[in-house]
């Protein structure tokens, strides 16, 4: 985050794509797009494009990390290369690599696992274009390609990030409110008790922005969490279960 | 052998018994493209990409712009660099980590067909001869392998580099921003694959076919019947007139894939 | 399942049955850190280092002083980097090789504690806009792994980077000799890692503690009550009040730390 | 390849080495050349030199790689450093991969790898020094050597390129006839059935160069099979048994 | 090793720093200084800081490497990225790959393996602070750390090095010394046999001048060795076993 | 314990037995040598090249000569790089991939005799002080091994160097041309090695006495009697008495290696 900065991100109340401070870029779910994969997802949020495909439960290879007690989740977020402006070098950064750890961690709250002894499963995550926000988009795909997968959970996970700019508190940061903003707050929570999974922060916030950034990115999230059902019911022509 | 291998060696003995009789277990003509969908443009943030679909298959081809320094033995001329990503979403059987063969195989046979057709003109993008020169980075994104990868790709490929647009450059600096010149691309190179199941040969591959397949032959072609590079593979044999007729049926096939761009 | 696996197990279920009464395992109360040491200098030759223990872990930091090119986007600015390595003298489930998840976790979490701070006076590290600039090269090397990394390891560093001097500069060389001049540092950021088990919530976690812990967080402050940066981490999850409470905390708890220096 | 070219690299029906368009460059293979070695095969080729070695049937490692219904056989084409121009940084290169993957497959077709289920057939082929034509010296050096070696095989596999330069087709490109020429088809066969097992082409050619470039390199290859024979033969004093 | 330099290192008798030409720098040795490890040992050897830690025996990983006859030794020399001027990129590089190679081979000649068969000793150092002489004063924190592990060991190894400057064979090269002086001849002993058992020299040495190396190594190697049984009695607060 | 670890143990054992009887396997003195060839020039498209044999041992040795940057304290002097790939085709043991640590060793001590010799002029090899030299980039490749690597790669080596030209070098670029001038070497270190098996010491080990050696040592000398390198190894010990004997035998052997070159 860039710490004080001059650059005038809001205008009469507006932020520059015309959004108000509380509303949240475009977002558009699609549950079951690809073939191969055992469940998978396509979302769009703003500009960002991802696609997330789960495999499993399937055989632990290598077998040494295998878990007698529930089966182990792995999370792989990728950016393809032509995803960023600067072109993005195959393989994982130490970014990617943070992120795949704090999303997984996340998503094991609500998944079921230790109904799956000695398997694994497996969520990969691609991001084909980026623009700001894609750790959110891609858990919040991840999630509902678990449910087209069939893997039985607690409930879904959806995320969605604060931030400040302009001294104001905003939801959902685009792409320059992230570079000349002052804080951005991405966070995850499980819908139906609103506990959070995932919290990173940076910038600078006193504890009343901070509080502030905490409650409208969860107001954000439920707002999320509804097209993510929706995507399912079109999915599945029905009613989810919502236990 | 694990339970996956038990399931593939069972379609593999099906898919060749299906072959014998004449038949594809989609019930296509031996010389018939499964649909192809193209989507030019799909990433709008990159200076060129599409995605194309043939039956499940989904590739999508990015282009990116940066300016190297030119190879010693072509001093002005632009450099196309291809990569490839068989990211494990698109299949089972795909690994994290560094390019194995068969990506590296893709990689460099989607290459083979763009850059030995001369579709680009690479004596246009130098900026500064022996200095700088344009990098054409041409990057494959496999999403879902539903079976013959090669003319996927090679038809996203092409259709990327036909829309990508140069960026600016000023005062030595790239500036990350669309101008209204294009990359020169003067050819359209298309690839068809065959694969050869006991002495039958059929085009356009699904998932089944290219594991049951003995061997299989990519042609690349650009327009006026020239071919422009082919590759083998498997571990069976073609005979001299099995190519020579594969041949022949890419000019006709290659035609209406090129239609498409 | 191995005996160590089984080990952590029971070890795990005890703290846990500990904790539920309100209790720690050596009698801390849960906003009680455990004896810190500090020594600034440990490492005489480098530009700047520090050692910093809480309990048993030890951390040492290191700055190198190196010039390089500045990033694209901020040609006039100085770089830090920040690298960590979990070698496995310091435990038995680290192993020698290139960096996983939990070394990166670590060094990004130090690494955004400094720069959100804005700690170092990037601007004042440039040499010659577009051309060099100052680059440091913060290392973290762990010694011992007895619970709480992330507080040890961004004492060690925030100490570390006071303690930098800068190297001589002439001719466009680097001399490889301390100067007067001090590497510009205007804040001091600190950490506080709080881990819940149970349903309760305690601070600087010991490696037991780290091992039985639902979940985890960690708050990075400047002076003035200013939050910086934070980090969940660990398959458990925080309630909202939860993460306010934490942060009340913190800024009682830095102000201790932030002492030591 | 250059594409069209002005460089002369035919004059008066000679080649610039003095070659007719149908003429091989000299060949001298020698069997039996390592100790170490299950079976190995020295290979000049103009001026190429590469050397082929065998190893195995044998344990599979790692063990989950074993083929319960045949031998598996891998293929490792290398260069030396000092084998081109420009040294060649050590390691396999995106050339050297797909040039190991096509060849292996090229000789899966001859050995009789059902005969030994559950082992492991390495090939290994040091390119000593380059000049055009290496992945087809290394390929006709590898069948002997798992010829020495006592693999049973089917038959030899047998390679050889033609290409075209001064649009005319000509047989075994040398070095700037590959630099400077249109076009380059590498061919290797199963010499009792003519059948094609390995086969690329770059650069441009219609049908009928292209057919013509298939013909001549499989007289070109059938011209080289003898010399393998001989080699063969000089090693064990003997026939040898073509089955 | 500079060969024939002008550099004087010598004066009335007395090298840079002071110390004479047999004489050590100051050593000081401290057993049992890490929680974690089963054994340690902290060292400073004139400037050089190095710290050592050992583990096992234990399970060997990966399985195949496990022999039926004895434990595997391992042993790691790693330079801290700060530990020089020019800040050493983390990892292996092919020094410390070398010095771990023959410091391990050193070690196996006192450590008891046959004791511990199917297990695995894993040796670590880590080098903080480096000038001059640390894969001698790693070496010998590292058999510190080993007897204070409680491995069984026929005697400690001990190491330190001779070298020559200004045509002197001197003990114990300090860094300038190393730097602009003639050879350096860095061994390893069993105290109570004298045998070596690691031995390396760079630079140029007549036969006589050889042995004067060795000769003055072993003495100063012997002195070492009395602060590592020191080391070792206060942390233990009795005698050592010497067997 | 593999069949081969099993087939190994019982050669070492019999070796052991002949070598208590003052026997080696192939009737030869403690003090002689196998066979030697040497075929200078070996790959004539290298600058710089050697095939050496000693026994079944073959190790080439290649010189490519490159224009680099000098290393900051050293800055008018040419460098030199020793890599070595102990392919897989040489031993059963050997495995593709990174190099491990006996290829390590072998190309540093190989490195070691030629550099601390000073056979190669680097003061020389200076094009432009602080900004280009040439660097000497020499490559092992083991084809065959059969025992005593080291003597065999730096006999090849050594070989080598004494026969590199330089390229042509004119206006900044390197031309792929060889010239009349050739490297400047002064000196032609060679090294001898010798294996303790129980209390006896040969020289030139076999494959099998590399096998069931206790301990090896290596000396590189230059002519003179002047010792440049040394290396131990093994986890046997020497006694001093046998480290002295055993360099009084270098000198005599290395007299007549020195004579091949």
């Amino acid at each position: 985050m860039g710490g004080v900065s001059n650059v005038p991100l809001i205008k009469d109340g507006k932020r520059l794509d015309g959004r108000k401070p509380d509303e949240l870029r475009d977002v558009r779910i699609e549950a079951g797009v690809l073939e191969r994969a055992d469940g998978s997802a396509y979302l769009e949020w703003g500009s960002n494009k991802v696609l997330a495909a789960v495999y499993g439960p399937q055989e632990v290879l290598p077998k040494h990390l295998s878990d007698p007690t529930k089966a182990v989740l792995t999370y792989r977020y990728n950016m393809a290369p032509f995803s960023v402006d600067d072109r993005k070098r195959p393989g994982p950064d130490r970014r990617s690599v943070e992120i795949s750890k704090i999303s997984a961690e996340a998503l094991e709250k609500v998944v079921l696992l230790e109904q799956f002894p000695n398997t694994m499963i497996k969520v990969f995550v691609e991001v084909l274009q980026a623009e700001a926000g894609t750790r959110c988009a891609a858990l919040t795909a991840a999630s509902v390609a678990l449910a087209d997968a069939g893997i039985p959970m607690r409930d879904l996970v959806v995320a969605c990030a604060a931030g400040k700019i302009n001294d104001t508190v905003v939801l959902d940061l685009g792409k320059s409110e992230d570079n000349f903003g002052q804080a951005d707050v991405p966070i995850a929570i499980v819908p139906h008790t609103g506990e959070i999974v995932l919290m990173q922060m940076d910038g600078d916030l006193t504890r009343d922005e901070y509080t502030q950034a905490l409650d409208l990115a969860v107001k954000g999230s439920m707002q999320v969490y509804e097209l993510q059902k929706d995507a399912l019911k079109r999915r599945y022509g029905g009613v989810v279960d919502e236990q | 052998m694990s339970s996956e291998d038990i399931s593939w060696t069972v379609s593999s003995d099906y898919i060749h018994h299906l072959v014998k009789s004449g038949q594809r277990q989609d019930n296509r003509k031996m010389d018939e493209y499964r649909p192809i969908k193209l989507v030019p443009g799909y990433i709008p943030n990159a200076f060129g990409s599409a995605l194309c679909k043939i039956g499940n298959t989904q590739v999508v081809a990015g282009v990116s712009l940066v300016v190297g320094t030119p190879y010693p033995d072509s001093p002005a001329s632009g450099v196309l660099m291809t990569g490839c990503e068989l990211v494990p979403m698109a299949s089972p059987e795909f690994e994290s980590g560094p390019p194995r063969p068969p990506a590296v195989e893709l990689a460099r046979v989607v290459d083979r067909g763009i850059r030995e057709s001369h579709a680009i003109e690479f004596d246009k993008l130098c900026i500064e001869p022996k200095e700088a020169v344009w990098m054409v980075m041409l990057d494959l994104h496999v999403l879902d392998y539903d079976g013959n990868l090669f003319d996927t790709a090679t038809l996203a490929s092409t259709c990327a580099i036909l829309n990508t647009v140069m960026p600016k450059y000023e005062d030595g600096q790239v500036i990350r921003e669309k101008t209204k010149e294009k990359l020169p691309v003067v050819k359209s190179p298309v690839e068809c694959t065959f694969v050869k199941i006991g002495d039958k040969i059929m085009v356009d591959p699904s998932l089944e076919e290219d594991k049951a397949m003995d061997a299989r032959v990519t042609f690349a072609t650009t327009g006026g019947e020239v071919l422009c590079a082919a590759q083998k593979g498997g571990s069976g044999a073609f005979t001299r007139q099995e190519l020579v007729d594969t041949l022949d049926m890419t000019f006709v096939k290659s035609k209406e894939l090129r239609k498409l761009l």
